[in-house]
């Protein structure tokens, strides 16, 4: 059993989508797309039995690039994210109707495949060319796909495309110069070089600025809210339940081992940004008159307790972090196929136009209130694990941190309900909003049943993440 | 180190040289320097009639040869054909001004001193060589290297010619003119 | 078996709650809800075994189900902690939850979602029970939020009213600010010790070495009480508490009075080895508890919503509650938390039969005359206004006295704002009755037609209530006190005080009665004798307006809080937003100008360019070869 | 055989090359008309092909003729293809001096 087998399976899924014709491809994306997460469930298997399922082959002789595809604990639990979303957003996709929907699907898959290859890449110079790949699809789906006036979309996607293709060429500068020092680009390689601090902090802050932009931490976030607004919502659940993790990862992964004593000597500057994140992202999203703004703008604040999470390099820290973020990214695609679902039936996105939805449909409202609920970390959710345990590194580091990181407890708290509030409750609408369809059903029905079941047994993924963080986290507080 | 050719005790091909370079530079010069393309064009011939003529003082007959045949030949009918469709005379030579003409004198003068000075400074790589006495340049050594060792390349020139020919055909065929 | 039956006990209400969420509303009104009370009496009966089990065996019971977080340095189990104190709790918990079910049956019954009542009303108990019986802080945070997302579904239950709705959105968010506190708490407790289990916990602090620790442990006792703050609705954070009172009566009488905002006492108690070390944490909880009680039971005279005189009554009540927590007098707190549950709730399910009777009207300035219409309402509700006014023999009387004393004890200002606190409850109270039941009716003709005493399914839950609110005192009884024994395992400073009656305490008695006389005399002298009724609001003037509007505090925190926040938002999302966007769209737009600028280069002439490559050929070539 | 170097010297056919080269730079920039600037372009192609053939020579090496040999084939191509496009230009725009040729203008 081999890893890059899901590889495969995603790139001859898009292909085969795309030759599929226009009827059959969400069903044929659908089916690929749940292969690859049946597979990586299977990969999973075979990694906790102790199987090297790791892959690796010379590609390029000079310079020394290989195809090297490393699965451990971390890789395979973003694997596992990617591919269950992946086939969750393909199916969240059936109710509506796309024109030229062969390449739409085949981009979807195209996409999984550079993030899955981006989460697994072990060697720099591939994942810098599997990180880059997933911006193509997203930039298409988005052209091509999204809402709103083409002028002003096109704007916000080449504005988001150039913003991070800018920011990831500081961190191709920063692997070219590891290479330069190693003569290779893999990461076991990498670790070992001895840097001085000047060069540490140099290297920590170009693969920081690529991450920051992608992630994105303030003050870099502007591409955001208006990409989440006009992409489709299937790039939205993308974008925000996967892409930006790949830069929450590639944190874990990448920037801490490789420039540990900068990271040591600078974490309180990067926790404080994340934690303005908080504050900031939370206090805009309050008065957002649109849905999937307001949405953009809390993910901005949860991420921003993320990144403070993984920048504590503390083992909690780092473990909250890929909870929180495998949480988030099941908590956020459902919110967003919540703003799906009623723009289908009212179109529209504004949250003054909703309101008095509830009577109509009880059923959708309680599923909306459950994510509202994990979104804000409920305990017993799967959210409030990742926070709970991201909360209590800030407090290791400094029990202030805690305290500004907490405030996303009572703001998030509030423009959720605030948002809930105006656009489910009141005086029932005079629109007619039609019950939840069998697809929408389950789509949120399995979301919801993953934040509840993992809320309350965190452990499988424990168990997974734990040993490679450490591993990590070993490379992180190694001595130069 | 510039060998002057000491004409007292000149050898034949020495003075052979000397005539044969006088002309190419000459004749290149006038191909330049003549107002009338049809001039130019026969300056030219002569000019690579007489890189012709230095092929074969050094001994390359072959390429002395497909040089007569191509250049001489194929090159200069396309050229005079060409000039002759296009009706040039010597009229429409706009007048040029004088910087271009200074640009071009001051890029001549630096080309050359510059070339000359790297010949000069470099290094030969290789000492003299001595004479193995082995046959290098006869038409039957060139068959057999051109069609063991350079094949694929000698192949692809061939391609690369029906190519330029299917482009010269497409290129100055003539369009409708759409309305 | 025990763990089973543990199971049992939280899981009921669960299960009551899935089955009128799935199949609420095709079972049909009464269904629902006689499958609600079933659901919350079956824990009740689990609760009645284990109590009666621990009482015989005073051994805790400590059930262990799975792992459920992994810190570094420790992790936290998923399990349950039944013990004395827990099951004290379980028992008014579950039995008034049963009662009040019960009520609701009949209550509710004109609502067209009674079966989502039920259902939330199944899952605040199942909150409700997870938070008591959760063997660790963490397991007591899940019920802790719980019971807070109940509260918030149960005072928005009339959702299609947005006053409603910003009340309950507002006692959400006050309570997270709370929270907060306690997570702060948590971390704190967790760094400190390596545990969060409540068993492990006592241990470390019961060995003693932990001396050098108490800068760090103050700071967690007042973060985790700020925690018991939100819950409890005290100063601060007690604004959410009166409005709260938007939602159904019967969840005021239950998560509003008995039970939720209990939790910060009980979390207080269960901590008590905690808050023990910490004097100065202790002295600003007994500060702020005898604050809020005055404070509270002062907008409380004014008020003319029944509910809302109610509501007040119960933030001062816990205030006082809390003095008696801030004096480590834990046992009168919990004493006073049980009897208050039951007259509480007898008064708010009281409150709820007039309502219901007068067809919505809640203003008691309307009312007036029930005691014909409803006598069984009236003697019940009478008995509990004299329980919490302190009248001897009721069962306020005891626990109220005990807090009166113990502060006097201690502190004698604290004495006096209690003091104060308790003949202004007897005032306010007596006022309500007054007002409500005697003198003629004020309401509506219409209104006066209808008037009717409820039928039985109210009535019972009321006189249930009203006989343990006379009787219930009886737990604990000056010098022989079952309740101080029964609660030793869990407060041990208990076994070696020794109550004796003296003459201080006799006369502090009598002082406390004749206050809680005065106060009812008050209430007679202005609304029996003079006969006056409550001006209209635009008639306040004065003091009494500054309290009718409830010393203002809610519109000082919109002003300093609410809206500085808003105004922010608004700031970032204009301003901040797009002058950053635009400083983005500058790098792009110098880019541009420089391609601009630069494009003027091309001049489009080709001899130019030869020139320039023929310059650059050489500066290239005689760089590489000649410079060396 | 090379006694023709010898006698003659690799020195002076480097000079040779590189005053035909240079003229053909020079005619490159002097003249407009951009039949004769191909012809310049011709002669600077014909000044390496002999410096190929003369180190050729002195090498003892026939390889550098091979290349001669291809570059003349690319000549030639280059030849065909250059004049279509002038007579193509021609056609258009009626004149082929190169400083009517400004499209790149930018």
């Amino acid at each position: 059993m081999n890893v890059s087998l899901i590889l495969i399976i995603l790139f001859v899924g898009a292909l085969v989508t795309f030759l599929s014709g226009d009827k059959l491809a969400s069903k044929v994306a659908l089916f690929f797309g749940l292969a690859a997460a049946g597979c990586s469930i299977v990969l999973l298997n075979h990694f906790n039995l102790g199987e090297n399922i790791s892959f690796i082959s010379q590609w390029i002789t000079k310079p020394n690039v290989s195809f090297a595809l490393k699965a451990d604990g971390l890789s395979l639990a973003m694997v596992l994210l990617t591919t269950i979303l992946t086939a969750i957003i393909t199916f969240s996709s059936f109710g509506n109707v796309y024109k030229n929907a062969k390449s739409f699907y085949a981009l979807i898959l195209f996409m999984s495949f550079a993030m899955v290859g981006t989460f697994l890449a072990s060697d720099g110079l591939l994942y810098y060319i599997f990180w880059e790949l997933s911006l193509i699809p997203i930039y298409f789906i988005t052209l091509v796909w999204g809402n709103g006036d083409v002028e002003e979309r096109r704007k916000a996607v080449v504005k988001f495309f150039i913003y991070t293709l800018a920011g990831s060429l500081f961190m191709l500068v920063a692997f070219v110069y590891l290479y330069q020092k190693a003569g290779s680009f893999l990461i076991e390689d990498l670790y070992k070089i001895n840097l001085s601090a000047t060069e540490q902090l140099w290297i920590f802050l170009a693969f920081f600025l690529a991450y920051a932009i992608k992630i994105p931490l303030i003050p870099f976030h502007t591409w955001q809210a208006n990409v989440y607004q006009k992409a489709p919502t299937v790039g939205t659940m993308l974008l925000s339940g996967i892409m930006l993790k790949m830069g929450l990862y590639s944190i874990i992964r990448w920037q801490l081992p490789l420039a540990p004593a900068a990271a040591h000597e600078y974490k309180y500057i990067f926790i404080a940004i994340g934690l303005a994140g908080v504050i900031y992202g939370s206090i805009v999203a309050l008065r957002q008159r649109d849905l999937k703004k307001l949405l953009a703008y809390s993910s901005l604040a949860h991420v921003g307790l993320i990144a403070a999470g993984t920048y504590t390099l503390t083992l909690d820290g780092l473990r909250g972090a890929v909870l929180q973020m495998i949480a988030h990214g099941f908590v956020v695609v459902g919110l967003f196929y919540v703003a799906e679902i009623i723009f289908r039936r009212y179109e529209t996105r504004v949250i003054a136009e909703m309101g008095g939805i509830r009577t109509q449909t009880p059923r959708f409202t309680s599923m909306f209130l459950i994510l509202v609920m994990a979104s804000i970390s409920l305990p017993a959710t799967f959210n409030f694990v990742g926070e709970f345990t991201v909360l209590y590194s800030l407090s290791q580091i400094n029990i202030w941190f805690a305290v500004l990181g907490g405030t996303t407890i009572i703001l998030g708290a509030y423009y959720m309900l605030r948002m809930f509030q105006h656009a489910m409750l009141g005086e029932t609408n005079s629109k007619v909003f039609a019950d939840v369809t069998i697809n929408e059903g389950i789509t949120l029905v399995v979301i919801i049943a993953v934040l509840l079941f993992f809320g309350m047994f965190p452990k499988p993924i424990l168990d997974l993440i734990t040993p490679s963080l450490e591993e990590i986290l070993n490379q992180i507080n190694r001595i130069n | 180190m510039i060998h002057i050719p000491d004409f007292a005790n000149a050898t034949a091909v020495q003075i052979i040289f000397c005539i044969l370079a006088f002309i190419t530079l000459l004749t290149a010069f006038l191909t330049i320097y003549s107002r009338n393309p049809i001039h130019s064009a026969i300056y030219l011939v002569i000019c690579f009639f007489s890189i012709a003529g230095h092929y074969l003082l050094l001994n390359a007959q072959f390429l002395a040869i497909v040089h007569i045949i191509v250049y001489s030949g194929a090159i200069m009918i396309l050229f005079l054909f060409t000039i002759m469709l296009m009706n040039l005379n010597e009229q429409k030579e706009v007048h040029k001004p004088r910087i271009t003409r200074l640009g071009a004198i001051v890029s001549f003068c630096l080309i050359c001193l510059v070339l000359i000075a790297i010949f000069i400074n470099s290094k030969p790589i290789v000492g003299e060589y001595t004479a193995t006495g082995e046959d290098y340049q006869s038409i039957k050594v060139l068959g057999k290297i051109l069609l063991n060792e350079y094949m694929v390349p000698f192949e692809f020139a061939s391609i690369l010619l029906l190519v330029a020919m299917i482009g010269a055909v497409l290129l100055s065929k003539k369009e409708k003119i759409e309305k | 078996m025990n763990t089973n039956l543990a199971l049992l006990l939280l899981l009921a209400p669960f299960l009551g709650f899935l089955i009128n969420v799935f199949f609420g509303k095709s079972l049909g009104k009464t269904v629902s809800g006689i499958i609600g009370t079933l659901a919350v009496s079956v824990s009740f009966a689990v609760t009645l075994y284990f109590f009666s089990q621990i009482s015989a065996s005073k051994q805790a019971i400590q059930i262990q189900l799975f792992d459920w977080i992994q810190i570094s340095n420790f992790k936290v189990d998923f399990g349950f902690l039944l013990d004395q104190l827990s099951v004290l709790w379980l028992l008014f918990v579950t039995g008034i939850g049963s009662l009040i079910h019960l009520y609701s049956i009949r209550y509710m019954h004109d609502d067209e979602k009674v079966h989502s009542f039920f259902a939330y009303l199944n899952l605040f108990v199942f909150f409700m029970i997870t938070l008591v019986i959760g063997s660790n802080l963490l397991v007591m945070f899940i019920g802790w939020e719980g019971v807070g997302l109940c509260s918030y579904l149960l005072i928005g239950f009339w959702y299609k009213n947005q006053d409603f709705n910003d009340a309950a959105k507002k006692a959400f968010i006050m309570n997270r600010i709370g929270d907060l506190g306690l997570l702060v708490g948590i971390f704190i407790v967790g760094m400190l010790f390596n545990t969060l289990d409540f068993t492990a916990l006592k241990t470390i602090f019961l060995t003693g070495g932990i001396e050098d620790k108490v800068t760090m442990i103050s700071v967690a006792a007042f973060a985790l009480f700020i925690g018991a703050c939100g819950k409890s609705a005290q100063i601060p954070l007690y604004t959410w508490l009166p409005d709260a009172m938007a939602g159904p009566t019967p969840v005021s009488a239950l998560i509003h009075a008995a039970t939720m905002v209990t939790a910060g006492i009980f979390m207080i108690t269960r901590m008590n080895f905690l808050f023990d070390i910490t004097p100065d944490v202790q002295a600003i909880i007994a500060v702020v508890g005898a604050v809020t009680a005055l404070f509270a039971a002062t907008i409380g005279l004014v008020q003319n919503d029944i509910k809302k005189v109610l509501a007040y009554s119960t933030v001062s009540q816990l205030g006082l509650m809390f003095l008696a927590l801030g004096l480590g007098a834990y046992e009168v707190a919990v004493f006073h938390v049980i009897t208050h549950a039951f007259f509480k709730a007898c008064l708010f399910l009281g409150s709820g039969s007039v309502i219901h009777a007068l067809g919505g009207e809640q203003d008691m300035r309307n009312m007036g005359g029930l005691k014909k219409a409803m006598p069984i309402t009236f003697v019940t509700m009478l008995i509990a206004s004299l329980a919490i006014s302190g009248v001897p023999l009721f069962s306020g009387f005891f626990s109220k006295d005990e807090i009166l004393l113990v502060a006097f004890h201690h502190n004698i200002p604290l004495w006096v704002i209690g003091s104060v606190a308790s003949i202004m409850t007897a005032f306010y109270m007596f006022r309500l009755m007054f007002l409500t039941f005697f003198k003629e009716f004020r309401g509506t003709v219409e209104q006066k037609h209808h008037l009717h005493e409820s039928p039985s399914l109210i009535t019972i839950p009321l006189i249930v209530l009203a006989i343990f609110a006379t009787v219930g005192g009886l737990i604990s009884l000056p010098g022989n006190s079952w309740l101080n024994e029964y609660l030793t395992p869990i407060l041990p400073k208990l076994a070696n005080a020794e109550h004796h009656l003296g003459n201080t305490e006799y006369m502090l008695m009598a002082i406390a009665v004749i206050g809680g006389i005065v106060g009812i005399g008050l209430a007679y002298a202005k609304y029996i004798k003079q006969n006056s009724v409550p001006s209209t609001d635009a008639a306040i003037t004065g003091f009494s307006k500054v309290l009718y509007n409830k010393y203002y505090i809610d519109e000082i925190y919109d002003a300093i809080i609410v809206k500085p926040i808003n105004v922010l938002s608004v700031f970032f999302r204009d301003k901040v937003e797009t002058s950053l966007s635009a400083l983005v769209f500058g790098f792009g737009k110098v880019t541009n100008e420089i391609s601009y600028q630069g494009k003027k280069l091309q001049t489009g002439s080709i001899g130019l360019y030869l020139f320039a490559f023929v310059i650059g050929l050489c500066a290239i070539v005689s760089y590489l070869f000649l410079a060396q | 055989m090379n006694n023709i170097l010898n006698q003659i010297g690799i020195e002076n056919y480097i000079f040779l090359s590189v005053i035909l080269f240079s003229i053909g730079v020079f005619g490159v920039l002097y003249r407009r008309n951009a039949i004769i600037v191909f012809m310049s372009i011709e002669i600077m192609l014909n000044a390496v092909n002999l410096l190929f053939v003369a180190f050729s020579t002195y090498h003892q090496d026939a390889e550098g003729q091979v290349f001669v040999f291809f570059s003349m084939a690319v000549a030639a191509a280059e030849v065909a293809v250059g004049l279509a496009i002038l007579v193509s230009i021609f056609r258009n725009l009626g004149s082929i001096t190169i400083d009517n040729l400004k499209n790149l203008k930018g």
